[in-house]
């Protein structure tokens, strides 16, 4: 599904990823663990061709992204969402979700006129299914800014999903959140998979990511320490040492 | 959407409840209506046209007013004097404002080129061309001097000097006041219409066809007749000449002195002139003769630059001469205005109309407003000369032209002073 | 061959004199800069105080007939004041994140300035004093100007004790702290509204500083100057990279000199013109300018 | 009546081009440009209508089309570049129009007189409207038809998907991109429908005015463009028609009368008006006041 070949990525002297490789196979959820500073939101923002890596590719579905913008990457089925959230905070949570139709199927099923200067019922039913599914559905039209923290993050997930990606990057999403939270976040997590959609979760509470995840990396140093299912991973001693006076809450 | 209607409905009632409606005084007189620029840099043409205007005003009601249709005496009234900031759009709109909103019988203004310009281009074209939409009201200029302004339509007057004469009879005068002047050379600026295409068209001209030697950039056509080898000037002393708002006159002044010329000729407003003849000093430039556009001919240039202008010559349409060239400078110098080539056509224009409304026998009542236009309007295109603050004024009633007399002064001592009067 | 060398020393005098007179430019860009910098906001109404300035210093000079020097103070410090205050009208009650209002309200304050010179003079050019007007050295073919070369040295001077106040004094490493990190710097007990208002003064001293210089450069201050001077500014601080004081100083001067050899070459109609050509080239493929030292908050 | 007939017309055609500056705005793009467009727009349509003696209508449309199509060949290069970088560039390609323009001189002669643009003499007699005989109501009539088209249609399109894509733009670049949408195209987008508009309305401008020349098209005309949009604010498009009637009724005509207080109170009003309402005149709150207000009402 998504393979990570030998990639680095340097900032001046800093190696955020140093020859990294990773395969996420279709279906799976993948955890993506490591101290702060291992170099994972460097990961996702390579991936999504936010930065372009020194060295290395990013293969998706048997090719290569090299060189594509970030746009392009959306549209064969990449999405995610940002640590610090970035919703569009002026539209409303309605338009939010309706921004991000982008997908191939939207633009092969309606005209292009149509796709941006009209409002299909196909577009009304799948934006409607989204708010429930982020229990967003009385906010419709309040505006993204006068979300509380909690929508504001089922929101942008909600936007991300809007995208119909083949495969989703969460970046920290639990960040900040109280235990039931974390709870609904697991089902959603875990609905998401039930739909077909591949997921990479980047993750510091450690009960998400032993609870939900099928297959989990290690990073430190922006280099792969240890991959396993979670049993294994706790077990790994290499992993103890990385994380030797790590918190979890941190 | 309802509320939004309204809104504007709202914010439009409240423009025109601002705007001044439509003066119309239960006692007969003769109603004026002037604009010009009170604002932005070429204020002084405003404020001054405006007190020289009232002034006048004023001068011919203690004099008994004017004579109307049916021989009585009525006054005359400047309704009010606008700015227009010297930009087109606003002049338009005073000229629209004072046709439709207003009972004059005559707008005056402006004394900017590029507007007047617009304005006539608003105007109808030919008076009895009944397919033509254009605004039917008479206007009467200060200046506006740039060449062939009033021709653009019928209803548009102005009071300038013919400039191909002027400057015609000043080199013919320098010839022989100057003999040992020899070469010439000058800039002007480009961005200013009126300086260029003088400086151009008629100044270099002018002096070629006098005996002087142009030791400029070479012009093959350069010759002894009016616009000869206009654009052959125009691009080859391209680099000689600057903008009105330019701070560094380095390079033109280099090249002029190069040149080394006996007279030197600096054809701009006061603004770019004043800088320009400031580097010239610097640069040691000292030229037997230094020869200025008309515009500059003007207290701008005496607080821009005095010592730096110190003996140019330049033709203008005013000088306190005459006796009542001084009073009027002293009356309007009372009324916190300086008169000059500018002011001074106000001026005389009040009395213009003053003849015009007597010629036309106007009877100076709202319901025959459209008729008195009119009637003016002929009156004012059959006056063939009138009498100017320095002497008589010759009209060709047809163009709409004006051909006022003039004469040159120069400053001495920081002073203008006035060295030649043809017409003497 | 004669003709030849001819040419080439008009051409060498004219970018020579060019440079110099970009120092005005280059203070001017300095100040656009300095503000750039610490707020990442631009003040349209900058050079309008500048020549503001150096019209009170004027006035100082009329009234009093004072000595040159004092001139230049008089309208150093006004325009420092007239710094505080555009601070205070034009963007201290604007939230910082509105970058439009806060420009929209510094074009309301060039207007405002730019209104009132004309109210109080009329419009009319005015008689700058000049310094050391008769200062000019002949070399050989060459000609130097004595009062650009000082208009030169004023400018690297101030230019010298801005970078030493910006980068040795405390006062100065609050103002790089608030443009680089203003939460930061507030929770370390940075005072960011007194901080952006001493970098608008600071920058308000230049600006006086460059309007003087401009208008005895000139020998004649009119209010046809602020809209050139204004734009000029922009394209300095811009062509220099923006919050690069170093680079405004180079682009004035580039700016200054560039502008001369197309006036010299090309002649006065197209000189602009192959100037705001080049910039735009400039900025398409060089789009953080010279020295890309942005400090600029996001 | 003709007078505010006249009033009216100015209204609709800084409307249209405030309009123009106002999309681009919403994607976050700062250009002074607008300018530039309005006046190829002008200048074509009068060639068109007074040279080649075309019917007003598709002058205009080829104006708009060719503005438009400059926008789209500019759009490429001048996206590139952010903020105060685009302002600069943007400026510096409206400054080289204006040059363009300044140099243009395209002389025909008609029975007997000559015609047409005439270098910095400029272009008189663009007399369509009256040598037609069209009165000032069908001018106005005229006008509106356009200015109403494309008010409905921008604020029609303010509320589909496409206007909602050009905020997203205009709020952050980085989130838009990763929900799949190109900046560059909805960019350059934003930038040539702003040219179509602007083209438009300098065609008819330049038949309003009846004479062109390069003072018209300054900077400051393509700050009074972004001026409307900013200070009537971005919430919806009635705010540039009301900045408009704000700036052009109220402050340019309605206070004439004070005669040269006037432009003083311009520059003063705009700055208060952006201390007061950052957000523009018409924002958000105003309208839901407003809308409260009709509930009450009704």
């Amino acid at each position: 599904m998504l393979k990570i070949k030998s990639i680095s990525k340097h900032f001046g002297g800093v190696k955020a990823l140093n020859g990294l490789d990773l395969e996420v196979e279709e279906g799976v959820i993948y955890g993506v663990i490591g101290p702060n500073g291992s170099g994972k939101s460097t990961l996702i923002n390579v991936i999504c061709g936010i930065f372009p890596p020194n060295k290395g590719d990013v293969i998706f579905q048997g090719q290569s992204l090299s060189g594509k913008p970030t746009h392009q990457r959306s549209k064969t089925g990449i999405a995610r969402t940002f640590q610090n959230i970035r919703l569009f905070p002026s539209l409303t949570v309605w338009q939010n979700l309706w921004v991000a139709r982008n997908s191939v199927e939207d633009i092969n099923t309606e005209s292009r006129f149509y796709r941006w200067f009209g409002k299909s019922n196909i577009v009304k039913k799948e934006i409607k299914e989204m708010l429930e599914f982020s229990n967003l559905e009385n906010r419709a039209d309040e505006l993204a800014s006068s979300l509380a923290f909690g929508e504001q993050r089922r929101l942008e997930l909600a936007r991300a999903v809007a995208t119909k990606p083949r495969i989703l990057l969460l970046d920290e999403p639990a960040a900040g959140m109280n235990k039931d939270e974390i709870r609904d976040l697991d089902s959603r997590i875990r609905n998401l998979q039930l739909q077909g959609i591949t997921i990479i979760l980047i993750e510091h509470v450690m009960e998400l990511v032993m609870g939900v995840t099928d297959r989990i990396a290690v990073l430190n140093f922006g280099s792969k320490i240890a991959e396993g299912n979670p049993q294994e991973i706790q077990k790994n001693e290499a992993v103890q040492e990385a994380y030797l006076g790590y918190s979890e809450d941190d | 959407m309802k509320h939004l209607s309204k809104l504007i409905g709202a914010s439009l009632l409240l423009i025109a409840l601002s705007i001044p409606q439509s003066v119309i005084s239960a006692d007969r007189s003769v109603k004026v209506l002037g604009w010009g620029a009170k604002s932005g840099p070429l204020k002084s043409f405003g404020v001054n046209s405006e007190a020289a205007l009232r002034s006048a005003v004023a001068e011919i009601n203690s004099a008994g007013g004017v004579r109307m249709g049916d021989g009585s005496m009525a006054p005359m009234e400047v309704v009010s004097y606008e700015d227009s900031a010297c930009k087109k759009d606003e002049a338009i709109a005073i000229l629209r404002k004072t046709a439709s909103t207003t009972d004059a019988i005559v707008g005056m203004g402006t004394t900017c080129s590029g507007v007047c310009q617009a304005m006539f281009g608003v105007l109808q074209k030919k008076v009895e061309d009944t397919s033509d939409s254009g605004v039917q009201m008479p206007i009467l200029a200060d200046t506006c001097i740039r060449p062939g302004l009033a021709k653009i339509s019928e209803w548009a007057f102005r009071n300038v000097p013919n400039e191909i004469t002027m400057y015609d009879e000043l080199f013919k005068w320098l010839r022989t006041a100057y003999p040992n002047v020899k070469t010439f050379t000058g800039g002007s600026e480009t961005d200013q219409g009126h300086s260029f295409i003088t400086y151009t068209a008629i100044i270099v001209q002018m002096a070629v066809k006098h005996g002087f030697e142009w030791v400029g950039p070479s012009v093959p056509e350069l010759g002894p007749k009016v616009k000869q080898g206009m654009k052959e000037l125009q691009s080859a002393a391209k680099s000689q000449h600057w903008l009105m708002g330019d701070t560094n006159y380095t390079v033109q002044a280099r090249k002029i002195k190069k040149q080394n010329a006996d007279m030197v000729i600096v054809a701009s407003h006061p603004f770019s002139a004043c800088g320009f003849m400031k580097e010239m000093k610097r640069q040691r430039i000292k030229p037997k003769l230094l020869v200025g556009l008309t515009s500059s001919a003007s207290q701008e240039t005496l607080n821009g630059c005095m010592s730096a202008a110190e003996g140019i010559i330049i033709p203008t349409g005013f000088a306190p001469l005459t006796a009542e060239a001084k009073k009027a400078n002293k009356i309007v110098a009372n009324a916190g205005g300086f008169l000059d080539l500018h002011s001074a056509a106000a001026w005389e224009n009040a009395f213009l109309v003053k003849r015009a409304v007597e010629r036309a026998a106007i009877m100076g009542r709202s319901d025959t407003l459209q008729q008195d236009r009119r009637n003016f309007r002929n009156a004012l295109a059959s006056i063939s000369s009138s009498k100017g603050l320095i002497g008589p004024v010759t009209r060709d009633g047809a163009s709409g032209e004006a051909s006022k007399p003039y004469v040159y002064v120069q400053v001495v001592n920081g002073k203008w002073k006035v060295i030649h009067d043809p017409s003497s | 061959m004669d003709e030849f060398f001819f040419e080439v020393v008009e051409i060498t005098q004219s970018v020579w004199d060019g440079i110099l007179f970009g120092s005005t430019y280059a203070l001017i860009g300095i100040g656009f800069t300095l503000i750039f910098g610490a707020m990442g906001k631009l003040n349209m109404a900058y050079a309008g105080a500048a020549i503001a300035g150096a019209y009170v210093g004027l006035a100082v000079s009329m009234l009093f007939d004072a000595p040159i020097i004092l001139v230049f103070v008089a309208s150093a410090l006004v325009s420092t004041m007239m710094g505080y205050l555009i601070y205070q009208t034009c963007f201290r009650f604007i939230p910082t994140h509105n970058h439009l209002a806060a420009l929209m309200a510094s074009v309301g304050g060039l207007f405002l300035i730019d209104e009132v010179i004309v109210h109080a003079t009329r419009g009319s050019p005015l008689n700058f004093p000049a310094i050391f007007e008769d200062a000019y050295f002949e070399m050989g073919p060459f000609g130097i100007r004595g009062d650009l070369l000082f208009v030169f040295f004023i400018g690297l001077v101030s230019t010298v004790v801005l970078l030493y106040v910006l980068f040795r004094t405390r006062l100065g490493i609050a103002t790089r702290a608030v443009a680089q990190q203003d939460v930061a710097a507030q929770l370390c007990g940075i005072n960011v509204h007194n901080t952006n208002s001493i970098t608008f003064s600071i920058a308000g001293l230049l600006g006086g500083i460059a309007g003087a210089m401009t208008a005895a450069a000139v020998g004649v201050l009119s209010p046809v100057m602020i809209l050139p001077l204004t734009i000029k500014g922009l394209i300095v601080t811009v062509i220099g990279g923006l919050g690069s004081i170093p680079g405004a100083i180079i682009a004035g001067l580039f700016v200054g000199g560039l502008e001369n050899l197309f006036l010299y070459v090309r002649g006065i109609d197209e000189r602009d013109m192959y100037v705001v050509a080049l910039l735009f080239i400039f900025l398409v493929f060089r789009p953080n300018g010279l020295f890309s030292k942005t400090i600029t908050r996001d | 009546m003709d007078f505010y007939l006249n009033l009216i017309n100015t209204i609709g055609i800084h409307t249209m081009l405030g309009l123009s500056a106002y999309l681009l705005l919403q994607t976050g793009q700062l250009s002074l440009a607008q300018a530039g467009f309005f006046a190829v727009g002008a200048y074509t349509a009068a060639i068109l209508t007074v040279i080649f003696q075309w019917n007003i209508i598709p002058a205009v449309l080829a104006a708009m089309l060719l503005a438009g199509f400059l926008a789209f060949l500019v759009g490429f290069p001048a996206l590139r570049v952010k903020g105060l970088m685009l302002v600069v560039a943007t400026i510096a390609f409206s400054e080289f129009v204006r040059m363009f323009f300044y140099n243009l001189k395209w002389r025909v002669t008609r029975d007997g007189e000559e015609i047409g643009p005439d270098g910095t003499m400029g272009f008189a007699e663009i007399r369509y409207f009256s040598d037609n005989g069209w009165s000032n109501l069908d001018v106005t009539l005229f006008l509106w038809t356009f200015v109403i088209i494309i008010m409905v249609v921008v604020w029609w399109s303010d509320n589909t998907r496409a206007g909602a894509v050009l905020r997203a733009v205009g709020e952050d670049e980085l989130a838009a991109s990763s929900v799949g949408i190109n900046l560059t195209i909805i960019k350059v987008s934003a930038m040539t429908v702003g040219g179509f508009i602007a083209g438009l309305s300098g065609g008819l401008y330049a038949h309003q005015v009846t004479s062109l020349d390069h003072h018209s098209f300054t900077v400051l005309l393509g700050t009074f463009a972004i001026a409307y949009p900013i200070l009537g604010g971005l919430s919806n498009v009635f705010g540039t028609l009301v900045a408009v009637i704000f700036i052009q009724g109220l402050l340019v005509e309605g206070l004439r009368f004070i005669g040269d207080w006037r432009m003083i109170l311009f520059g003063l009003l705009i700055v208060l008006a952006m201390n007061f309402k950052p957000l523009g005149l018409f924002d958000k709150q105003t309208v839901s006041m407003v809308k409260r207000a009709m509930r009450l009402k009704t």
